[in-house]
């Protein structure tokens, strides 16, 4: 692969336009069609096409391994966490309607915003770390 | 901010599930094997103080219903409790809390040092799913449920130290997944016809599409997809193996929750959605669940005798054992019912206690085969002392947690007059004393040899819990309040349906 | 009432005609690298039906995954193992008696359905409509989908965020080299 | 012309019925582990038609609130399958991994060579 400089190039050059329109997705999920799920799916997959054109071992130190492995969990963990602060504003298991100091609509925002994080990272990472998985096994 | 201390007791239902949820991401941030298991434990051990915080107020105060996201009951998804899915909390827990005790040495000797922190994440994710599952009143989440606790149970299983561990997982994904998608194709048709996905509310909008097509559909599809995940003969394919080659404690752990929760959605969907009126007065389901029943009861019990491998041997007898089950079902009246999940509630304490002490045994010795595990009980008498007494249950003699099911069921079958039935059930029972003598014989009455002449000790904690659990299936052999009792209460609510 | 066909409608038809055609490519081929090429062409087709069935969201999501992630993942697979099916080797009665009956059952109970693209339908005005009407002021958000996900259902997505955590925990213990294996 | 009706009104249902029972056929009469993962994957996703379909409304629109649009189609569908999605697509991924363990320890990925071989073990035990 390392010959193919236009491989290369339009990798370097598409790259950094996935990552932002899976931003994107991400945020514009309130208005339009996306949302934490597919917007995690995007920046995977910028990762794969990182990994495929530049070699696995160039993606994992961009993307580290370990990190990946820590941010599975930490999704789950901030959409837990989310339903966990309900309790402590006296709601039920994610209730947003009292997260912004009683103005319903505001505390939806801000629930729905935090939970589409949680999404976001732990499909990203997940799916990152499924991939490294694969790629890293090798053939026997 | 609120002053005043936090009122979990208001939110028990969610902490239920969210507890092991939350100890899956601490454990998957942990990694390390000890540590994970304490976290694990302390999880595992909060629950049943949940489960049975929950069957207190469901007792005294009535159903409970948490609106999880607070929305209105119709929009939102609800969780539900009542007596039957109280009492199924409390088992999973319970199981749960025991079986994590008991695991500790027995991972550690079967799994890979730096591959056991996952392990205990994934057994927290399949209690996480097997107690959403039993908690939440909405049709979907129950599929979202079901699909957490069937993909950590194919990664616990395939962790087996045999490679035909992954064979067996891979069978189990490849039919659970079809089972799950009848379940949602079922879902689907109901969702279609009524235009909603609570329980609750399904059973109000039911009657008004009551004997069209789509609905008798939706019953045979849910009626396979579950049958697939209970193993209910022909549809256990997966099972023996699985329950095989899984390293002991999710064996136990299995054996013990998954298909009891699988029977519980069953129960749920037949009786309180559908209704006895329409699920048995407009189809022949109940004559078709009675044949399974029966052949769940015979063939497999026959399988089980010529079996060599004993985790296979009572794999199978496990599937028979959905078969009294399933029977408690079709007979379609109160003692029946109460007969069917008191055996739900016994058999899971006598499996669990049966596949502990294989675990105990395995552990010491390495042995699996039956023929290999001559003179074991003169080894190793505590542990093959309990596998004896819990062998004694499954049997259904008198004085055990088994003969009280056992008994239910003869008297409902009685009650229709059909005392073929009965005789049924007696011949199963002379089929369960054969494979289960079998073993008994080997391991009691010869010499012994190879591996079982020195065995490893098995670690106290081990034993206590095997232990604990062989004495249950006696003590619930007396006491049938708990069992019985709140199985009858169960019976009778889930008779009356939702309508 | 004088038919009208309706152009959703129509090509809708074409649509899953097309799909139902690939469908029969997946069965036959058996050069497995095909077969995976094919399904993401079924996904993307797919992706497009739920365009015209008005499920934006939905089909975002089909088109990343069915024709993105899974494809890729497949492919991951059929390198470390083969990409020829070996020919049949025995009869076809158990898997002909499995879909017959299935068949039966669904065309049976399909028939009863509503009709496609109605609006007076239980579904459309069961719960799905009581969403459209109190969405925005309960939460502001014009996307229902997206409301529906994240707060009114949102432990339905805290459950499938669990789904996707499980599967990657259940992958790296599968899959994942430690120094100490090589 | 009511037959042309008849079959607009339900060829989505046959169409999702033949996807259905061409994914069920892959997955119950195939021997390669990798074709019978993508047969479930088709069964799976056929479901995604039986539950957005009744969910259309010829004439609405995505369920996007806008000014001066009256019909939506029901969303509802919509977040069921969008879960359904992430539920299928965890699947495979177990699922392949498993069959590259399975090809690891049997050197194959055909389901009846492998229950050969497991009879034999089996037995051999």
């Amino acid at each position: 692969m390392r010959l193919d400089t236009i491989l290369r190039v339009c990798a370097k050059l598409f790259i950094p336009f996935i990552f932002v329109f899976g931003l994107y997705v991400q945020l514009h999920g309130d208005y339009g069609p996306g949302g934490g799920f597919q917007a995690g799916v995007i920046i995977a997959a910028g990762v794969f096409l990182y990994a495929i054109i530049y070699g696995l071992s160039a993606a994992q130190r961009a993307v580290p391994k370990g990190l990946v492995e820590f941010m599975v969990p930490m999704g789950v963990l901030i959409f837990a966490g989310t339903g966990i602060y309900s309790f402590v504003v006296d709601t039920n298991y994610l209730d947003y309607n009292n997260l912004a100091h009683g103005d319903a609509v505001e505390g939806q925002h801000w629930g729905i915003f935090l939970v589409e994080i949680g999404v976001l990272v732990t499909v990203a990472s997940t799916m990152i770390a499924i991939f490294y998985a694969f790629a890293g096994r090798g053939r026997q | 901010m609120s002053a005043e201390p936090l009122l979990l007791q208001d939110h028990l239902p969610a902490l239920q599930v969210v507890v092991p949820l939350l100890g899956s991401v601490v454990v998957a941030l942990l990694r390390q094997g000890p540590a994970a298991w304490v976290v694990t434990l302390v999880c595992a051990w909060s629950m049943p103080l949940i489960a049975f915080a929950l069957l207190d107020q469901v007792m005294t105060n009535g159903t409970i219903s948490y609106a999880l996201g607070g929305w209105p009951r119709e929009v939102s998804i609800e969780y539900r409790i009542d007596q039957a899915n109280a009492f199924l909390l409390v088992l999973v827990s319970i199981m749960a809390a025991l079986v994590t005790t008991y695991m500790p040495r027995s991972i550690a000797d079967e799994i890979a040092p730096e591959r056991q922190g996952w392990y205990y994440c994934m057994y927290l994710l399949c209690l996480c799913g097997l107690l959403g599952m039993a908690i939440t009143g909405d049709a979907f989440n129950i599929f979202v449920f079901m699909e957490v606790s069937s993909l950590s149970m194919y990664g616990l299983i395939a962790m087996g130290r045999d490679r035909r561990a992954m064979v067996s997982a891979y069978q189990y994904l490849v039919l659970g997944t079809l089972g799950a998608t009848f379940y949602v194709i079922g879902v689907g048709l109901l969702f279609t016809m009524t235009g909603t996905l609570n329980l609750y509310d399904m059973a109000g909008k039911l009657e008004a599409v009551e004997n069209t097509r789509p609905l008798i559909a939706a019953l045979a599809f849910i009626g396979v997809g579950i049958g697939l995940k209970l193993a209910l003969f022909p549809l256990h394919l997966w099972l023996p193996n699985a329950y095989a080659f899984a390293p002991s404690a999710a064996t136990a752990f299995i054996a013990s929750t998954a298909t009891k929760v699988a029977v519980y959605i069953l129960l749920r969907i037949v009786f309180s959605v559908y209704g006895v009126n329409i699920a048995f007065g407009d189809t022949p389901a109940a004559a078709a669940l009675l044949a399974l029943a029966i052949m769940a009861m015979i063939a497999p019990s026959v399988v089980a005798i010529y079996q060599a491998n004993v985790k296979r041997m009572l794999a199978y007898s496990s599937v028979a054992q959905i078969g009294y089950i399933m029977l408690g079902i079709a007979l379609v009246s109160q003692t029946g019912l109460t007969g069917g999940i008191s055996h739900l509630f016994n058999h899971a304490l006598i499996k669990a206690s049966l596949f502990l002490a294989v675990g105990c045994m395995v552990y010491s010795t390495g042995i699996t085969r039956i023929e290999q595990m001559a003179g074991i009980g003169r080894t190793m008498p505590a542990t093959m002392g309990a596998f004896v007494l819990a062998g004694l249950g499954l049997i259904g003699v008198p004085g055990t947690a088994g003969f009280v099911s056992k008994w239910f069921l003869i008297t409902g079958a009685v009650e229709q007059g059909l005392w073929w039935l009965a005789a049924v059930i007696v011949f199963s029972s002379v089929l369960a004393m054969i494979y289960v003598g079998r073993v008994v014989e080997v391991a009691w009455f010869r010499e012994p040899s190879g591996a079982a002449v020195s065995p490893r000790k098995p670690p106290l904690e081990m034993v206590v819990v095997t232990w604990v659990l062989a004495l249950a299936v006696v003590y619930f052999g007396f006491d049938t309040d708990i069992s019985a009792g709140v199985a009858g209460d169960a019976a009778s609510l889930l008779l009356a349906g939702y309508r | 009432m004088e038919t009208v066909i309706n152009m959703e409608a129509l090509i809708n038809m074409v649509l899953l005609t097309l799909l139902a055609l690939i469908t029969l490519g997946i069965i036959r081929v058996r050069n497995l690298f095909a077969v995976v090429v094919l399904t993401g062409a079924y996904s993307f087709l797919m992706a497009s039906v739920m365009i015209v069935l008005d499920a934006v969201d939905v089909a975002m999501t089909e088109a990343s995954v069915g024709a993105g992630i899974s494809t890729v993942l497949a492919l991951s697979a059929l390198y470390l193992t083969k990409t020829e099916e070996a020919p049949p080797r025995y009869t076809a009665a158990l898997p002909l008696f499995v879909v017959i009956g299935t068949g039966a059952v669904l065309i049976y109970g399909t028939y009863g359905l509503p009709h496609f693209g109605m609006a007076d339908t239980p579904m459309n005005t069961g719960v799905g409509a009581d969403y459209l009407a109190r969405n925005y002021q309960e939460t502001g958000v014009p996307n229902v989908v997206t409301s529906v996900l994240a707060s009114y259902r949102g432990f339905d997505t805290l459950g499938e965020t669990t789904v996707i955590f499980t599967a990657g925990i259940g992958v790296l213990l599968l899959l994942k080299r430690f120094r100490q294996e090589g | 012309m009511s037959i042309v009706n008849e079959i607009i009104a339900n060829y989505n249902y046959w169409i999702t019925i033949f996807l259905m029972l061409s994914g069920l056929y892959i997955v119950v009469a195939k021997s390669n582990m990798i074709k019978t993962l993508l047969g479930l994957a088709v069964f799976q996703t056929s479901v995604y038609l039986l539950y957005l379909s009744p969910g259309k409304i010829l004439g609405g629109t995505p369920p996007i609130l806008e000014k001066g649009i009256e019909v939506y189609s029901n969303p509802l569908p919509h977040v069921l399958i969008l879960t359904a999605i992430v539920v299928g697509v965890a699947t495979l991924a177990l699922g392949l991994a498993l069959v590259v363990r399975i090809n690891e320890a049997y050197g194959t990925i055909e389901e009846d060579e492998i229950t050969a071989i497991v009879d034999r073990e089996d037995h051999a035990e």
